[in-house]
């Protein structure tokens, strides 16, 4: 958290509240009315910088490296819980994905290392078999995000694989290419 | 003194002709009053015959059909000039009748599916007419094929209508008596048909209607008694004018609206729609959709006879 | 009863004990599942962490192949369930992202109109075979066994504004908060469903991968809830779920102290049970937490 | 230059003109493109009128009413419903896209809603392109002897009569 | 017929003349067909303005007007009495919407302008067509009928009988009263509600110019402004009300037992016996029991009688049945009242689950003195709570339930907390998002509040759990909430928790509005005439709303609003006449084929088919002009007077000429 005895005006980013309103699912985050029925309702605002009705707040006064430095977005499990629940209809999930992306393009993603490691090792896993390959996927993630945890995961791929239910071989799908083809499209199109 | 009188058969079936010669033993009252100076599915004159004649001469021009090809045209055109009352005498001429149906395609669609896509079509050089061709060495011209369809007064100046497919008999005797006594009403007036609509012709008792499945003749024998329409029959009745008699009416047949539309409604076909929805059951769009879904084609089936004469007269291209 | 089944990433390999018991038990209820050729992963919540439009493409290139067969498309994870269902919300609900995606399945020729009905499992057997059959097919009654019903977050969030009243989403069939159609489910098996307040509440999903000790904390709860209620295990429809349940239920022992031994198994399991199936047959050898010796008592007196 | 759609409302007087009334008491901007018909009931909207603003030379005609259930005339908009409901089965037979006409419930409390609805479907229209009803009509006559344009506009007047 | 049309731009200061190039407009108008002159000015509907065009008419200059400035909606009516004071019929005006929806809400201002030729083009081409219409009158009968015996309707009904009028005031509970009666004390003085109702409800009782109609339901009503006919139905009450005289004899004896109605009654809470005969409570007007046929051992299986055995004047009647009395009224005043929103759906609160999570209506009922808990707060135990938990905003300002405030919950909430301090010794806490006490007294009742040691916890409530997580937890209910203040969530455990729920229209509403062809806005609520101008009115003639029916609102805003309807009637009621509607539909009896396609579709039964002449006819009186049955007529024989089929071409035809 940065420290500062009087907020200057100067220094807040007041596009920030457009940039993530103007995002498919953002649309309604202006409506925020700091009920705090997402806090009160976050399995993991406890232990969150920011609970997530703090979080709209800062979006709003424009504190865009707070947001987007804070633990809070990646502590979201996507349980939904706050969205269903908000009764401006906010998609709270949905704004916190957003904030995801912006963190790791802008490389802000300092306190969700290992979530932003794994996401992309997810996403690379996809691209490369069209499916996710569980065994591979948390090999790589360990190896990369951190690899002296690695004898943290053993009991539990031990307990996966000696119940048979870790399989060694990735599963690649028939036709990988119209796959690749539809990727390399969006990436053309840019996002939204 | 004898009137000069003429009838021509436009794009039609010849069933308006037909209707003419179906006023029976009336035909000579009428062969005593007019000297039928070209007729052609009855008498052999020549258009030159016609372009012979003074403009004017005739007292009484009769057109059927609707103007398909460039011939129809130029005779209708002829045909004005040379008389001094034209009468669109049935549905085509009226309101462009079944053959303006076509203007739901475009020509070349017509072309392709009757030259060459039918079922039957057994043409392997894939010909097709040519509006000019040499035929053993000699040039043939044929009349132009046109992509719509049109009602005779969108190509001339029209006298008289006198609707129905065909008119009634009596209907056409009515109307040559009038102008044999000389009191035929205000020009561009309907003879030969009533103002109101066939429900008052129609014997079927009618009540409140509240539609809520819509049936096909062929799938049911309807209630002699009842309107059609509140039998879930679509019905043209309400929107087309009274004169004929309510025949297939009588018959237990929907009218399907060959006398065209009443005074000041712009567009029979539409004004059905506006009529038939504003009575069905439901008010939830998919049990709407399921109703409706009972309509097979309702476009055609509403405009049957008188696409050439409404308000978009056909399909965009 | 013919669906299009997308079986997700997860189905295949860490939750298999959910597939075996899913084919030993789905055809006794006329319910054929149609896998979906040569489908690809949803996305999960990894993807969309990192691109949108993508994950909403490759999400949505499923459901474009699902279309030609006009059937509903049924999947037993809850990630999967929750992923199509918002694809199909944001294809339809943005215009822009319809445009676009529809552009992007198009370069790999195909094309989707957005009608594809996506339906979890449990919906499937609870509204569609219905509990009086799952009841007639229920042959060893699983009497005076107390089962805890965990839904977990997802299932009942699919598209999950609006769903507060659920019955203006329709996707929704149940609750948000106190659903309640595994409760019933499991009476019809003859089993018992014990109060559990945290049948919806998050086991940590992802966290585990990341935030381990906090996911930890979540399972606890979870654990704690069944065992104060006398659960003698806890039944579950997401591979997720069982996975953090079941697998890192020792290290949520050794970090808290607990002595949790509660066997975290899945509906479909469950109903198999019930109609008298062996354990090796729905794939309860595969468990981490075995069954316990009440539980197996329990059983074989039924 | 761009084009710019015409686009005729017909808007029942008790809520959709009344909520059109709200986005200008509330200053909401919207494409220019609208111009409104003020019905006293969505029922009152006869098909006929919407077929004529196209032959006009509309390229899209929004319908609106009140929401089902509050018409000030308790039933008026179900009609409307089902009429625009038949009218979108005919449409694509003349060639004109259904989603050119289009019904919308705009309560009279709805003043952003007309606003995004007169946006939205603004956009809609122009990416459909202009209808062009005449010059349609036109292309159809071109192969007539003697055709003039005279004859549409006669046509057109032979139908006003 | 060569007209003359004046047309009058307006510049509305710089509203119009702002974005839209007047002097092209100005221009432009010249250049239509039939257009004599064209004037503008600044403010054409001020006085100087509207002289103009009376003068022009009067000078014989134009024979019909064209006014291009704001909304017909705003100013139709000042243009149409400009035209009749200049001599012209007011129907050979017509409006241009240069303002609202042109110059207002569009950026581009040569855009802007073409848009306002267009709309003035359109005006100028219908107004060529448009014809003379005659007004008509019709008298007022003085009679009013009052829907509804809450407070709203009590207060209206006195104030119309006490000048005299003739009032039918029906309820369709056994008792007039409404909530009113069933609270303890009111906000923010802490007056007694029964002390200050129940004079009220005598009078209604005894007023020899009220008739009274309890446990009666509309049925139908039909007609129009002045001339309503009213059917209603006197559901049987099984007791005779002639004979009898309220001893209480019969409930006191009763076997049965009645359940009260889910929903804003809780089970274990009634003001009135809990017997199948009963009376709602004790202070009832009329003092009439009921019979709860649904619980009644005599009406379930025949074996019961006790209460006719006890009745010492015979007055108990299982024969009796539905009545349907007829009445003729002028006015109607909707009193429908309120219900308070159902919690159940929150399945988070555990309204339903839990059994100390309670509503306001039975906390209110709870601390009622004649309800039976005797006015104590008690658990469902029977013990007296430590800790209340009251939770504000359940199911208001929320999207997946009522989107609006419901304006009173915040106050009885603050009351709650104060009767709580004063009655039991429990920590009490109010969950609130933003506390809004706007009235008078009101925010000094907060500060009030404030000093006796409530606390306050601003956020809002996100779940109530019985699950305990720590030792003081256990056996408890927790409050899990967010201190939004603080910015920490907190885990609250609590003996009781009061969900304040908001208030929503009555479920009787939809019904009853519909009958006298009221709309309702999507909040549930009767959309008045005017949000601001005319908030007792509604868009039918003749039809008036009192309290919530409207909007929720506490009693003094009911109160005031009941007054000012009855005050609106009686104005009404004064004129003795009333001009209807001109523009109705009529039928061309010469096209007319008797088809009746059109008899079904016109909502108020205006058009019959006259079985002599074989046509159908519009009854014009009953007519309001929607044009429903003109767009449906197969054979164009109904015109919609105004709204005619060329009249509304010609407009098309000149808002698409450019």
């Amino acid at each position: 958290m940065l420290e500062r005895e009087v907020v200057y005006e100067s220094v807040l980013d007041h596009d920030f509240l457009d940039e993530i309103y103007s995002l498919p699912g953002g649309h309604e985050i202006k409506k925020c009315i700091q009920c705090g029925t997402c806090s009160g309702s976050c399995p993991q605002g406890a232990v969150m910088d920011y609970a997530p009705r703090k979080i709209f707040s800062l979006i709003r006064a424009g504190f865009r490296d707070e947001v987007l430095e804070s633990n809070t977005i990646w502590y979201c499990s996507s349980c939904y819980t706050c969205a269903v629940r908000c009764p401006k209809e906010i998609k709270i999930t949905d704004v916190m994905y957003a904030l995801k992306r912006i963190a790791i393009k802008e490389g802000k993603a300092k306190a969700g290392r290992k979530a932003a490691v794994l996401s992309k090792t997810f996403m690379n896993m996809v691209n490369k078999y069209g499916r996710n390959h569980e065994t591979e996927l948390m090999t790589r993630y360990i190896l990369t995000a951190d690899p002296f945890s690695a004898f943290n995961f053993m009991p539990q791929g031990w307990r996966l694989f000696s119940n048979g239910r870790l399989p060694i071989m990735p599963h690649k799908i028939k036709n990988i290419e119209q796959l690749r083809k539809i990727l390399k499209k969006v990436e053309e199109l840019g996002e939204i | 003194m004898k009137l000069k009188g003429g009838i021509y058969w436009g794009s039609g079936c010849g069933g308006c002709d037909v209707a003419v010669l179906d006023i029976h033993e009336k035909i000579l009252d009428v062969a005593e009053k007019v000297d039928f100076l070209f007729w052609p599915i009855a008498l052999d004159f020549k258009y030159d015959d016609v372009r012979a004649m003074d403009d004017g001469e005739f007292d009484l021009v009769l057109y059927n059909g609707a103007i398909r090809n460039s011939e129809n045209e130029e005779i209708a055109k002829l045909l004005r000039r040379k008389t001094k009352t034209l009468v669109a005498l049935g549905a085509c001429a009226h309101i462009g009748g079944l053959p303006s149906l076509a203007n739901y395609h475009t020509k070349q669609s017509m072309f392709d599916r009757v030259y060459s896509e039918t079922e039957s079509t057994d043409n392997p050089d894939g010909t097709v007419p040519l509006e000019k061709s040499i035929v053993d060495g000699n040039g043939l011209e044929l009349p132009r094929f046109y992509n719509t369809v049109k009602t005779l007064d969108q190509v001339v100046d029209v006298d008289y209508y006198l609707p129905g497919c065909p008119p009634v008999p009596q209907q056409i005797v009515n109307a040559l008596t009038a102008v044999f006594n000389g009191e035929l009403p205000p020009k561009g007036s309907i003879i030969g048909a009533g103002t109101r609509t066939l429900c008052d012709e129609c014997p079927r008792e009618k009540e409140e209607k509240e539609i809520s499945e819509i049936k096909r003749p062929l799938n049911m024998i309807p209630d002699p008694e009842k309107c059609l329409l509140e039998q879930g029959l679509i019905c043209l009745g309400p929107v087309t004018r009274e004169g004929c008699g309510a025949r297939c009416i009588n018959s237990g047949v929907p009218c399907r609206g060959c006398y065209g539309p009443l005074e000041e409604v712009h567009d029979q076909g539409i004004r059905m729609i506006s009529a038939l929805a504003s009575v069905l059951g439901p008010k939830e769009e998919k049990e709407i959709d399921a109703v409706l879904d009972g309509i097979v084609d309702p476009l055609r089936t509403f405009h049957r006879f008188s696409t050439a004469a409404s308000i978009l007269r056909r399909k965009m291209i | 009863m013919k669906y299009t089944y997308y079986p997700g990433c997860s189905v295949k390999a860490t939750a298999n004990l959910y597939q075996e018991s899913i084919d030993s038990v789905m055809p006794s209820f006329g319910v054929e599942l149609e896998e979906l050729e040569d489908w690809n992963c949803c996305g999960a919540t990894a993807y969309m962490s990192v691109k949108e439009l993508m994950s909403f493409a490759i999400s949505a290139r499923n459901l474009a192949m699902a279309e030609k067969f006009h059937r509903d498309v049924v999947t037993p994870c809850s990630a999967c369930y929750l992923v199509l269902n918002k694809t199909n919300h944001y294809f339809n609900d943005y215009p822009d992202m319809r445009k676009k995606l529809g552009i992007a399945l198009e370069a790999g020729g195909l094309s989707y109109s957005g009608n594809i009905r996506v339906r979890h499992l449990l919906d499937v057997m609870v509204n569609d075979v219905g509990f009086e059959k799952i009841s007639e097919a229920a042959t060893s009654k699983l009497e005076g066994l107390n089962i805890a019903p965990y839904y977990g977050c997802q299932i009942v969030r699919p598209f999950y504004y609006g769903c507060g009243a659920c019955s203006d989403s329709e996707d929704a069939f149940d609750d948000p908060d106190d659903p309640i159609c595994m409760d019933r489910l499991i009476e019809a098996t003859g089993a018992t469903s014990v109060k559990y307040s945290m049948k919806t509440k998050c086991c940590g999903s992802s966290l585990m991968g990341t935030e381990e000790k906090q996911a930890l904390k979540l399972c606890r709860g979870l654990l704690a809830d069944a065992e104060n209620n006398g659960a003698h295990c806890i039944v579950t429809i997401c591979p997720l779920c069982q996975m953090n349940l079941d697998i890192y239920q020792p290290k949520v022992n050794s970090l808290f102290g607990t002595k949790f031994n509660i066997p975290v198994i899945y509906f479909t399991q469950l109903i198999g049970l019930a109609m008298g199936k062996k354990p090796e047959e729905l794939g309860l050898n595969k468990l981490a937490v075995k069954m316990t010796e009440p539980m197996k008592q329990i059983l074989q007196g039924a | 230059m761009t084009f710019e759609p015409k686009i005729v409302g017909f808007l029942c007087n008790w809520c959709s003109y009344t909520g059109a009334d709200l986005a200008g008491t509330a200053r909401i901007k919207y494409a220019p493109n609208i111009r409104s018909v003020r019905v006293m009931c969505s029922g009152r909207i006869e098909p006929t009128f919407i077929i004529k603003a196209l032959f006009e030379g509309a390229d899209g005609v929004l319908i609106a009413g009140c929401h089902p259930g509050d018409c000030h005339y308790q039933e008026g908009n179900y009609k409307a419903l089902r009429r625009h409901r038949l009218l979108q089965r005919i449409l694509p037979e003349y060639g004109v896209e259904p989603e050119r006409v289009r019904l919308e419930w705009i309560a009279a409390s709805e003043g952003e809603r007309f606003a995004t609805i007169v946006n939205e479907f603004t956009e809609q229209i122009r990416e459909l392109g202009p209808l062009g009803v005449k010059e349609s009509l036109a292309e159809a006559m071109k192969d007539d002897i003697d055709h003039h344009e005279e004859h549409i506009e006669e046509s057109g007047a032979a139908n006003e009569a | 017929m060569s007209e003359r049309i004046g047309v009058y731009v307006c510049h509305c200061g710089t509203n119009i003349a702002g974005k839209v190039d007047i002097d092209k407009v100005v221009e432009f108008a010249k250049g239509l067909d039939d257009v004599t002159l064209v004037r503008e000015y600044k403010f054409m509907c001020s006085d100087p303005g509207q002289s103009l065009i009376q003068k022009d008419i009067e000078d014989g200059l134009i024979n019909r007007v064209v006014v291009a400035s704001c909304s017909p909606l705003m100013h139709e009516k000042t243009f149409r009495n400009v035209c009749t004071r200049g001599g012209l019929n007011e129907y050979l005006f017509a409006m241009a919407n240069i303002r609202e929806q042109c110059s207002w809400v569009h950026v581009d201002e040569a855009q802007t302008t073409e848009k306002a030729k267009d709309l003035i083009e359109a005006s100028v081409r219908r107004v060529a067509l448009q014809v003379p219409l005659t007004k008509r009158e019709v008298p007022i009968n003085p009679q009013t009928l009052v829907i509804g015996g809450g407070i709203a309707g009590i207060q209206a009904a006195l104030d119309l009988a006490d000048a005299g009028k003739k009032v039918i005031l029906i309820e369709k509970e056994p008792s007039i009263g409404g909530h009113m009666a069933k609270f303890d004390k009111t906000f923010p003085t802490l007056d007694c509600s029964a002390c200050i109702l129940t004079p009220k409800m005598v009078s209604v009782g005894q007023h020899e110019n009220i008739e009274l109609l309890s446990w009666s339901e509309v049925e139908d009503i039909s007609g129009y402004v002045g001339n309503f006919n009213i059917k209603i139905r006197k559901k049987a009450r099984y007791v005779d009300a002639e004979l009898c005289n309220g001893c209480g004899a019969c409930w006191e004896k009763c076997p049965g037992t009645r359940v009260p109605r889910k929903g804003n009654v809780h089970e274990k809470l009634s003001l009135g016996p809990t017997t199948s005969i009963y009376m709602p409570f004790m202070q009832a007007v009329p003092a009439i029991p009921v019979i709860d046929t649904e619980t009644c051992i005599r009406f379930k299986n025949g074996k019961c009688g006790i209460c006719a055995a006890v009745c010492e004047r015979n007055a108990i009647k299982y024969d009796m049945e539905d009545e349907i009395v007829e009445f003729e009224v002028g006015n109607i005043i909707l009193a429908t009242g309120f219900q308070t929103f159902d919690p159940e759906p929150v399945k988070r609160y555990g309204y339903g689950r839990f059994d100390n999570v309670m509503t306001a209506i039975e906390f209110e009922i709870m601390n009622c003195a004649s309800g039976n808990t005797g006015g104590k707060i008690l658990m469902a135990d029977g013990k007296e709570p430590k800790s209340i938990g009251i939770v504000h905003c359940v199911g208001s300002r929320d999207k997946h339930y009522n989107e609006y405030c419901s304006r009173v919950c915040c106050m009885y909430a603050l009351k709650y907390s104060h009767l709580i301090k004063e009655k039991i010794d429990a920590e009490v806490y109010e969950f609130y998002i933003d506390l809004r006490c706007f009235g008078k007294g009101y925010e000094e009742f907060y500060d009030r509040l404030l000093g006796e040691d409530v606390r306050f916890v601003r956020g809002k409530v996100a779940e109530v759990t019985e699950v305990p997580i720590e030792e003081a937890e256990k056996g408890k209910l927790v409050v899990e909430v967010e201190d939004t203040l603080v910015g920490m969530v907190r885990r609250i455990p609590l003996d009781m928790v009061v969900l304040c729920t908001g208030l929503e229209a009555h479920e009787s509403l939809p019904d009853v509005a519909g009958l006298c062809s009221v709309s309702i806005g999507k909040d549930g609520f009767v959309i008045e005439k005017h949000p601001k101008l005319g908030p007792v009115a509604t868009a039918t003639d003749g039809v008036f709303i009192a309290g919530c029916c409207q909007s929720p609102k506490d009693i003094p805003d009911t109160v005031a609003q009941a007054s000012a309807a009855s005050s609106a009637v009686l104005s009404m009621i004064t004129r003795e006449k009333i001009e209807i509607e001109s523009a109705t539909a009529s039928v061309d009896e010469d096209k007319c084929s008797g088809c009746k396609l059109c008899n079904s579709l016109c909502p108020y039964l205006a058009i019959k088919y006259d079985e002599e002449k074989g046509v159908s006819v519009v009854n014009e009186a009953l007519c309001k002009g929607c044009g429903t049955c003109a767009a449906g007529c197969p054979s164009n024989a109904i015109s919609a007077k105004h709204f005619e089929d060329r009249q509304i071409f010609a407009e098309i035809k000149g808002i698409l000429s450019a």
